[in-house]
């Protein structure tokens, strides 16, 4: 038989779908419904993976999410998914599953060896040594990095795509098991919307791993009517296969669906995985609790599992997790578990009991059925190498009670409600005496019900999830909650349990016990931590690693917090657990990043001349969202030709340029002028209607913020241009101001940067094209002359032309609407095209303005350049204040040797300064070598022949003509240079006013 | 994330907004009149309450109105919003 | 007055083609008029000269709407409004309002060529959307006839709900419309949504 | 102070390591000492340990309201560089970092400082300038760095997408090849210990909620476990810095705001560098345990919450799987906040203060964990010495009026 520890019995698989899968590359048979980890129980794997830190074998210990040890490797290349957990991973055909963190095989881990100096290498023991030689370290950390870390990620781009939602509902309820699925059952009947999700592929939680009923019928049918009513309902959203990770402040919950797609090999491109976004009113919190585990000797071996887990194992998945089990436990429930397995035929040879005098109804029964008893008795030791073969039992006072031979230990040290969602968004939690755990406060904005509320039993579970339903709902407002009825189930009791912790007397002596199964922490690490002064749990975790694991310590952090107090001589509820923290369970980057990746990633802005650019061959460069034209290379152009043939066309002939993303605000109202004045340096109120002004605004600090030229439309309308990248924030900036500071001044401002495309026309022959495309616009010097505007239309489509120039040449800015822009510079391109009209892009636009001393705001300022520093101190108005203006008198900004914009020119020519480069006096192999500047903008000016440079130097302007030098970036070398002033091209400015 | 209550929109998620510091900031009526010191204060020291604190938050992706929110800023649990005028 | 000049919408030919229903219909609606006007509210003479060019009353409840057959007035703030006119009257409209509201502070600025409206409607609208907004688009809560202007994925965007088919009109920004519309596309493609051309040319 | 060593490790093990001792006393407050810090993260136990070992003052306390490196120290994604743009800050970063190349010596603890090399990128023509301009600026101050082209980038880092016409090309960048990390809690760990053993007293679970003058000067501090006299007194409170000034009335240019970080699961290596982008508000490297871990920018808002904020997750991950599209099959395992004290300037204040005795060391904002050691060692000679050293002196509470700002936003912009 390929499945030898198949049940022949039961089970919610599907014996008719029989599938294989490979582990490790041996093929594991199994059925639609398993899981991987169920499926390799079945074919008798048990030894699934290696621990991460002395390499010991380990096996499956839980059914679920919670699982320390049984993390694997899914699939290969780009589809691998790393750390999976076994225990989790439905089994799909083909599946292969491969064993993370041993090598060369799973059996034969040459890092087991850390196992025999495992004495020498307790916790933080790397903070004692591997200091010594010193330039060693690299060497002891390339071990620790390759002994470290898990699975493998993929090699190569994830070919998955990411959904995301946004969800809006009255009542959330996290987790479908008994308690969920009535929480959801009431609040759902209200006529309340109902989001309820569950990590598991199918709900009913508890009741698919016991044999209770609800309602008379088995818990497992229970749960599937109950899921076919919610699914019927309009108002609800049922999502299994949903994994609740995050709960954040504002109640935003965050979901993690996996979709059948969330596999390795699946084919096609659909959804790996979706992200809900969820704004409930009112959270029902149901997760369940998670079994504790117990200390003892060798407690981690393959073999060795939680009580209930053996029996989802068994009633779920029809597997014998082995042939022969031992039982230890604190409390009621393993004795469930010991009459699961007696029922399936697999032999229980011991129940060691902590509890002196074990007689409820479930203790009873077993004895009843003949299973051997050990109260006041614990598991001491479990023997065994790759699977355990014994345990060794004795008294609490530790005298032998005898060693057994078993397969399969199952424990179970109680319950620890899995409020890990409560707790992350800092909810108030208890510590419950009776259970042994913390358990959430109700209120804080959630409704706990069943096991994570600490409510055990499965009458009571029902009645307080229905309870906790019709709560939220009315709390959103739906209060018709209270005609449901809750299901019903027999009403058992359970003896309390007796809390476990710390092994006594000698029996912690045992080596070695672990707390953490996946970090390898040892009862002696948390002893050791606490003895050198590492006390706070907080402390405890980061000096041990205590549940730092993939698994968040999720059955590790309960244990912990018991042994630790009892080590302290403290209360429990003193010592705290860890701080819980999203994610519950982990969740792939990519499913958190969505759809923003690849064309998504960040819109891509473009002008209405895109694709004539594109047609154009023109290079492309990013300005912020942006996408602009850079330069066109013709065939066989390098950039540099490129750049060189644009520039002299436009200081020759003709260029058109596409500048449509600089900002443009209509600033309205009567006090506008008055506004104007208020935000730039420079006065407003004065400038006639028709004109236009250049302007600096400050931020409060005196520094440059951004720089446009400002027009006056008409007398109670300006129009704004700002720099393309400080488009929205200018805006804020200026509403800011006007709404909190000034709302007294009646303006009005509006953003028309998109329904104006601006389209630059320079250079001698740009009058002559302008008037060739047709327009009703006077163009004679004296009827339109610099620094003004014209309304009219241009090839027909209506038009705000502006005499204004970031070239130096004769120019102007055709400003018409975006539809019909395209129509319009096609126009102009085929009216210039006799005159050699050039398009060009913002690389020879930064050439021309350099020529001209022009700065960039954001390249020759950097948020410490004041107006003065940059040669614009005749813009700052004397007569009136203005944003910033207090700032420009502080006794730094009035230093003489500030960084001032100056020129260079070096003594070659031909060598063009790197920008960024550092100017210094006199060069020399002195570090730190005391620097005067650096190069801001750094071109080869075609007209010029030659290369010019700005350059921000102290105290520059006093030292014209001064010899500096610049260095290299790369080769050590110095250029020669002599400061001078910034406008190399026409300094009188003439060819602008032609 | 929070839930900022605009006071025209309603309660929507922060990234609809933009944070702009404290609130209760005047800018002086004559910077000139100032010392440095009395001018910095205004420029660059804050309060930064840990607690109840007033700020300024503008609706940027909504209805682009600047208004105050109090909130407390240890837990981030917002007590109350105001428009600059007191009159939606 | 429309300019014998053909105009260009920023997602181009992609307007006139339609997905069949039932999954829904994706379409851009261009060249619609699109007005920005900013009043005072408190000025009672203002928004009376401006009912009679409209033929409504501008909405004063935050993010509704007020319809007229071929317009639509979208409230954005307690002093601006977006008036939406299929009408191609664009340049009358503007005009009239602009006279009738000479000597009030007011301002009514034109920034049709600026956005573009697309529109989306069918069962599984609100489950696209669901997918970039993060506003509850349920009709109870957002019903035909409420606007809000919001995020959609990363572009900023003005939702209006038009009917209970549910139809959802997105104006955007027209830099941000081939953004938003692949965008649209991406989410609605599990819905059966499409821009079955995408020739932008 | 017992000796950490490889053979004492040993002759311990052999003994079930039962005879190791704390690594810090739990001190109990006395009623007064000489200097006071105020605030055990990195800086404050740094300071301590100075003041002790180079000044000889040991009469002593740290108080920490909670455990202590439970600030940001406990908190940060632990990179190391110092390849900072204005000389006032390169200088002190870099002495820092020439402290962190023997810290783990100096204090025998092993603070794992790892000189893996630390990659800023550039996506856009203006990035590059800026981080040329870096560049040209270090190599003058005598700091490493290497200005990288986009293929020297893709060498480093194969992984990282290097192709054109991704959204956020990578242009270039640049290379400290002695930047790092550390293992931030080590170095809480090992300076309380090393400070303690020169006679400091650690005080946990103490927290200042006064501060007492008389005349102009410090007098004591009122704590949950009554007062305490202080000769002098240092605040390094980070993120709480306005808090504790305002007890003294003082008002602070500072600003508290959430910065997130989070970590994937563990992998086997994948690379070595530390990368950064700042344009996409970016950091990542692999730890020595396996984990990726990420930092974003920070939270927009005022706030002490430490609750981690998931937009600024999502908005992290989507660049970084736009940088790295391996990592989009990885997952987060756990992702978390601080809350850090930034300055308008982006610049410490390492300052006194209007009230004679009482001094601050604040502001690092987003990337004080690599100035730990020298940040430490200034401000204990500022404490010494009631007078700053030359290498903080530009750092002062002044530089706010008189304008004197040391803006590492601009072409430095990168923060961590
Ligand atoms: C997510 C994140 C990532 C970061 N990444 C980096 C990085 O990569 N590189 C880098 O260089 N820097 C980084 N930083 C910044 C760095 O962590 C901090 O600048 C630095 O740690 C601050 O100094 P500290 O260690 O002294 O502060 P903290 O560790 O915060 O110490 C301050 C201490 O003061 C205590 N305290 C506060 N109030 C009181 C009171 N009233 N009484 C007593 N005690 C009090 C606090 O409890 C705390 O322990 C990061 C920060 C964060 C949050
Ligand atoms: N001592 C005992 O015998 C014992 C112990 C535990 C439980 N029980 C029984 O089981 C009942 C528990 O019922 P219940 O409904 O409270 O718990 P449950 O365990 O039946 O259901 C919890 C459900 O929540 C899901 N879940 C947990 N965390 C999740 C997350 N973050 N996201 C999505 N889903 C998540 C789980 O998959 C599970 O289906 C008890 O009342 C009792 O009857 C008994
Ligand atoms: C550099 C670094 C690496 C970390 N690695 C892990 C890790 O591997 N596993 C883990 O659970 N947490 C890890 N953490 C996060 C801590 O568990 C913790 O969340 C963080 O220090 C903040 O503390 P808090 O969550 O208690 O508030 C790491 C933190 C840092 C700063
Ligand atoms: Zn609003």
């Amino acid at each position: 038989m390929s499945q030898p520890f198949r049940l022949n019995r039961g089970g919610r698989i599907d014996r008719h779908a029989p599938l294989q899968f490979t582990f490790d590359g041996r093929p594991i048979d199994a059925y639609n419904g398993d899981t991987v980890a169920s499926g390799l129980l079945a074919n008798g794997v048990t030894l699934v993976g290696r621990s991460f830190k002395y390499h010991r074998p380990r096996g499956i210990v839980s059914a679920g999410a919670e699982d320390p040890n049984a993390f694997v490797q899914l699939g290969h290349g780009a589809r691998t998914l790393p750390n999976r957990l076994a225990t989790v991973t439905p089994a799909t055909p083909g599946l292969k599953v491969r064993h993370v963190n041993a090598w060369p095989s799973l059996e034969y881990d040459v890092m087991s060896a850390f196992g025999l100096v495992a004495p020498f290498i307790p916790a933080g023991f790397y903070y004692k040594t591997l200091m010594w030689p010193r330039r060693f370290w690299p060497l002891y950390e390339h071990f620790l990095r390759h002994a470290a870390g898990l699975g493998h990620a993929p090699d190569a781009p994830d070919p998955d795509r990411y959904d995301h939602v946004h969800a809006h509902c009255d009542v959330l309820v996290v987790g479908a098991g008994p308690a969920g699925l009535a929480a959801a059952h009431a609040a759902a009947h209200t006529g309340a919307r109902v989001i309820l999700a569950d990590e598991q592929a199918e709900p009913g939680g508890i009741l698919l791993s016991t044999c209770e009923h609800v309602d008379d019928q088995p818990g497992p049918n229970w749960a599937d009517a109950t899921v076919a009513k919610l699914s019927a309902a309009p108002n609800v959203t049922l999502l299994p296969n949903t994994t609740a990770f995050g709960l954040y402040e504002s109640n935003l919950v965050l979901l993690a669906e996996r979709l059948i797609t969330d596999q390795p090999d699946h084919a096609g491109s659909e959804h790996g995985a979706r992200i809900w976004r969820v704004l409930p009113k009112q959270i029902v919190l149901a997760t369940g609790a998670h079994e504790r585990p117990l200390l003892f000797g060798n407690n981690d071996r393959p073999g060795v599992m939680l009580a209930g887990a053996i029996s989802t194992y068994v009633n779920r998945y029809a597997v014998a997790p082995g042939s022969r089990a031992v039982l230890f436990t604190n409390n009621d429930s393993a004795y469930r578990t010991a009459l699961d397995l007696t029922d399936a035929g697999i032999p229980v040879a011991a129940i060691a009991d902590v509890r002196s005098d074990p007689d409820g109804d479930l203790p009873s029964e077993a004895r009843a059925q003949g299973i051997p008893v050990y109260p006041g008795a614990v598991v001491r030791h479990a023997h065994g190498g790759r699977r355990v073969a014994a345990a060794e039992l004795c008294s609490l006072d530790g005298d032998p009670l005898g060693t057994v031979e078993c397969d399969l230990l199952g424990v179970s040290g109680g319950f620890a409600p899995a409020l890990h969602l409560h707790a992350q968004a800092r909810g108030p939690s208890q510590w419950d005496p009776t259970l042994a755990a913390f358990a959430p406060k109700p209120g804080h904005g959630i409704h706990p019900a069943g096991a994570v509320a600490g409510e055990l039993e499965l009458a009571a579970t029902l009645r307080q999830g229905t309870q906790a339903g019709a709560t939220a709902a009315a709390a959103a407002g739906y209060s018709n909650g209270n005609e449901v009825e809750a299901p019903g189930a027999n009403d058992s009791t359970q003896a309390p349990i007796q809390p476990y912790w710390l092994p006594p007397g000698n029996l912690a002596r045992a080596k070695p016990q672990f707390v953490d199964l996946h970090e390898d922490v040892t009862l002696d690490d948390l002893r050791l931590s606490l003895r050198e002064g590492y006390e706070s749990i907080e402390h405890v975790k980061r000096y041990t690693t205590l549940g730092m694991g993939p698994d968040q310590g999720k059955l590790a952090n309960p244990l912990a917090t018991g042994v630790i107090a009892q080590l302290l001589g403290r209360d429990p509820a003193s010592v705290g657990t860890p701080r819980h923290r999203p994610a519950y369970s982990p969740v792939s980057l990519g499913a958190i990043a969505g759809r923003h990746i690849g064309p998504l990633a960040d819109p891509v802005r473009v002008t209405p001349m895109q694709e004539w650019h594109q047609v154009a061959g023109a290079r492309f460069e990013n300005v912020g969202q942006w996408r602009r034209a850079w330069y066109y290379p013709q065939p066989g152009e390098s950039m540099h030709d490129a750049v060189a043939r644009e520039c002299l066309a436009v200081r020759r002939r003709v260029g058109i340029l596409d500048y449509s993303t600089l900002g443009k605000i209509e600033v309205t109202g009567p006090d506008a002028g008055e506004f104007l004045d208020r935000v730039y340096t420079n006065a407003w109120k004065r400038l006639r209607p028709g004109r236009c002004r250049y302007g600096l605004m400050l931020g409060e600090d005196g520094m440059i913020f951004d720089d446009g030229v400002t027009a006056r439309l008409d007398d109670q309308r300006y129009l704004m241009f700002t720099s393309t990248a400080n488009a929205a924030p200018v805006l804020a900036w200026l509403e800011q101001w006007l709404q909190t500071e000034w709302p007294d001044l009646r303006v009005y401002l509006t953003s028309v940067s998109e329904h104006w495309s601006n389209i630059a026309l320079a250079g001698p022959r740009s009058r002559d094209v302008l008037a060739a495309a047709g327009t009703d616009i006077r163009l004679a010097r004296q009827d339109f002359p610099f620094m003004t505007f014209r309304e009219g239309h241009v090839a027909g489509v209506p038009a705000r032309v502006f005499r204004i120039s970031f070239s130096g040449e004769l120019s102007y800015e055709i400003n018409v609407p975006a539809d019909r822009a395209r129509h319009v510079w096609e126009a102009l391109v085929d009216a210039g095209r006799p005159l050699g009209i050039t398009p060009y892009g913002t690389e020879t636009m930064h050439v021309l303005r350099a020529e001209k001393g022009f700065i960039i705001v954001g390249q020759e300022t950097d948020g410490s350049v004041t107006p003065n520093d940059v040669g614009l101190g005749r813009l700052i108005s004397r007569r009136k204040d203005f944003l910033g203006k207090r700032s420009l008198s502080r006794p730094d900004s009035v230093r003489p040797d500030r960084k001032q914009l100056v020129g260079l020119l070096t003594d070659d020519p031909a060598q063009v300064l790197p920008e960024g480069g550092h100017v210094v006096d006199a060069p020399g192999p002195r570090r730190p070598l005391p620097m005067r500047g650096h190069v801001t903008s750094s071109y080869f000016s075609p007209v010029l022949g030659r290369s010019i440079a700005l350059a921000m130097v102290a105290g520059g302007r006093a030292t014209l003509g001064e010899r500096l030098h610049v260095a290299t970036l790369h080769d050590d070398r110095w250029l020669p240079v002599r400061s001078c002033n910034p406008v190399f091209y026409d300094p009188q400015g003439a060819r602008q006013h032609v | 994330m929070l839930l900022i209550p605009c006071p025209w929109c309603g309660p929507r998620e922060d990234d609809e907004f933009t944070f702009g510091g404290e609130a209760d900031i005047p800018r002086p009526t004559d910077p000139d009149a100032l010392t440095d010191e009395e001018w910095a204060d205004y420029l660059f020291m804050r309060d930064n309450r840990r607690g109840r604190h007033r700020e300024q938050w503008c609706h940027t992706a909504g209805c682009r109105r600047w208004f105050i929110v109090e909130r407390d800023t240890a837990t981030n649990q917002i007590l109350g919003a105001s428009t600059y005028d007191a009159s939606p | 007055m429309s300019s014998p000049i053909p105009r260009r919408s920023p997602l181009g030919a992609i307007h006139s083609a339609e997905t069949s229903p039932p999954a829904g219909r994706l379409i851009e609606r261009p060249f619609l008029t699109h007005l920005n006007l900013r009043l005072d509210p408190h000025d009672a003479e203002a928004l009376t000269a401006v009912r009679q060019i409209v033929g409504v009353q501008l909405p004063r409840t935050p993010n509704t709407t007020t319809v007229t057959d071929d317009l639509t007035v979208a409230w954005l703030g307690p002093d601006e409004w977006l008036l939406l006119d299929e009408s191609h009257q664009s340049d009358a409209l503007l005009v009239d309002l602009q006279a009738a509201l000479t000597g009030h502070f007011a301002s009514v600025v034109d920034t049709s060529a600026g956005q573009t409206v697309i529109r989306l409607s069918g069962p599984s609208t609100l489950d696209v959307l669901a997918r970039g907004c993060a506003l509850d688009l349920h009709p109870s809560v957002f019903p035909p006839g409420a606007c809000a202007q919001t995020l959609l994925a990363r572009a900023q965007a003005l939702l209006i709900a038009v009917d209970d088919a549910p139809t959802i009109d997105i104006t955007v920004r027209r830099s941000f419309a081939p953004y938003v519309a692949a965008w649209l596309e991406d989410s609605g493609r599990d819905f059966g949504f499409r821009f079955p051309t995408s020739d932008t040319a | 102070m017992q000796f950490y060593s490889l053979p004492n490790l040993i002759r311990r093990g052999l003994r079930g390591h039962r005879d190791w001792t704390p690594a810090w006393r739990k001190a109990e407050p006395k009623p007064a000492y000489d200097v006071v810090i105020v605030g055990a993260g990195g800086h404050g136990l740094a300071t301590a340990y100075y003041l002790a070992k180079l000044h000889g003052i040991t009469n002593v306390a740290v108080l920490e309201r909670g455990w202590l490196g439970g600030g940001n120290i406990g908190r940060n994604t632990a990179i190391v560089r110092s390849n900072y743009l204005w000389d006032a800050s390169a200088h002190i970063y870099e002495f820092s970092l020439k402290l962190w190349e023997g810290l783990s010596q100096e204090l025998n603890y092993n603070v794992m400082f790892s000189q893996r090399g630390l990659l800023n990128i550039a996506h856009s023509e203006q990035e590059m300038r800026d981080l040329a301009r870096r560049v040209s600026a270090n190599q003058l101050n005598g700091i490493d760095a290497e200005l990288l082209s986009n293929d020297e980038m893709s060498k480093l880092v194969p992984i990282l997408n290097t192709s054109p016409d991704t959204r956020y090309p990578v242009l270039g960048g640049t290379l400290q090849r002695r930047g790092g990390v550390a293992r931030h809690d080590a170095v809480a760990w090992g300076y309380a210990r090393a400070a303690d053993a020169l006679g400091v007293d650690i005080v946990e679970n103490c927290e200042v909620t006064g501060i007492r003058t008389a005349d102009g000067r410090v007098t004591s501090l009122e704590t949950t476990r009554g007062e305490i006299r202080a000769g002098a007194v240092g605040l390094v409170v980070a993120g709480n810095a306005s808090v504790l000034a305002s007890m003294a009335g003082i008002r602070l240019p500072i600003q508290s705001h959430p910065l997130q970080a989070l970590v994937t699961e563990p992998l086997k290596p994948i690379f070595d560098p530390v990368v950064m982008s700042s344009a996409v508000h970016v950091y990542v490297h692999q730890t020595d345990r396996g984990e990726l871990v990420l930092g974003a920018g920070i939270d927009a808002p005022v706030s002490y919450d430490l609750n981690g904020n998931f937009r600024i997750i999502e908005h992290v991950l989507a660049a970084v799987c736009e940088l790295f599209p391996i990592f989009s099959r990885v997952r987060m395992l756990r992702q978390w906040a601080g809350t850090v004290d930034v300055c308008p300037d982006a610049s410490p204040i390492i300052s006194g203060t209007p009230i004679k005795g009482l001094f601050m060391n604040c502001g690092w904002g987003t990337g004080g964990f690599k100035a730990t050691p020298g940040s430490g060692w200034v401000f204990a000679h500022t404490l010494a010495h009631q007078e700053p050293h030359p290498l903080n002196e530009p750092f002062a509470l002044d530089r706010f009026t008189t304008g004197a700002l040391i803006d590492e936003h601009g072409a430095a912009a990168v923060a961590h």
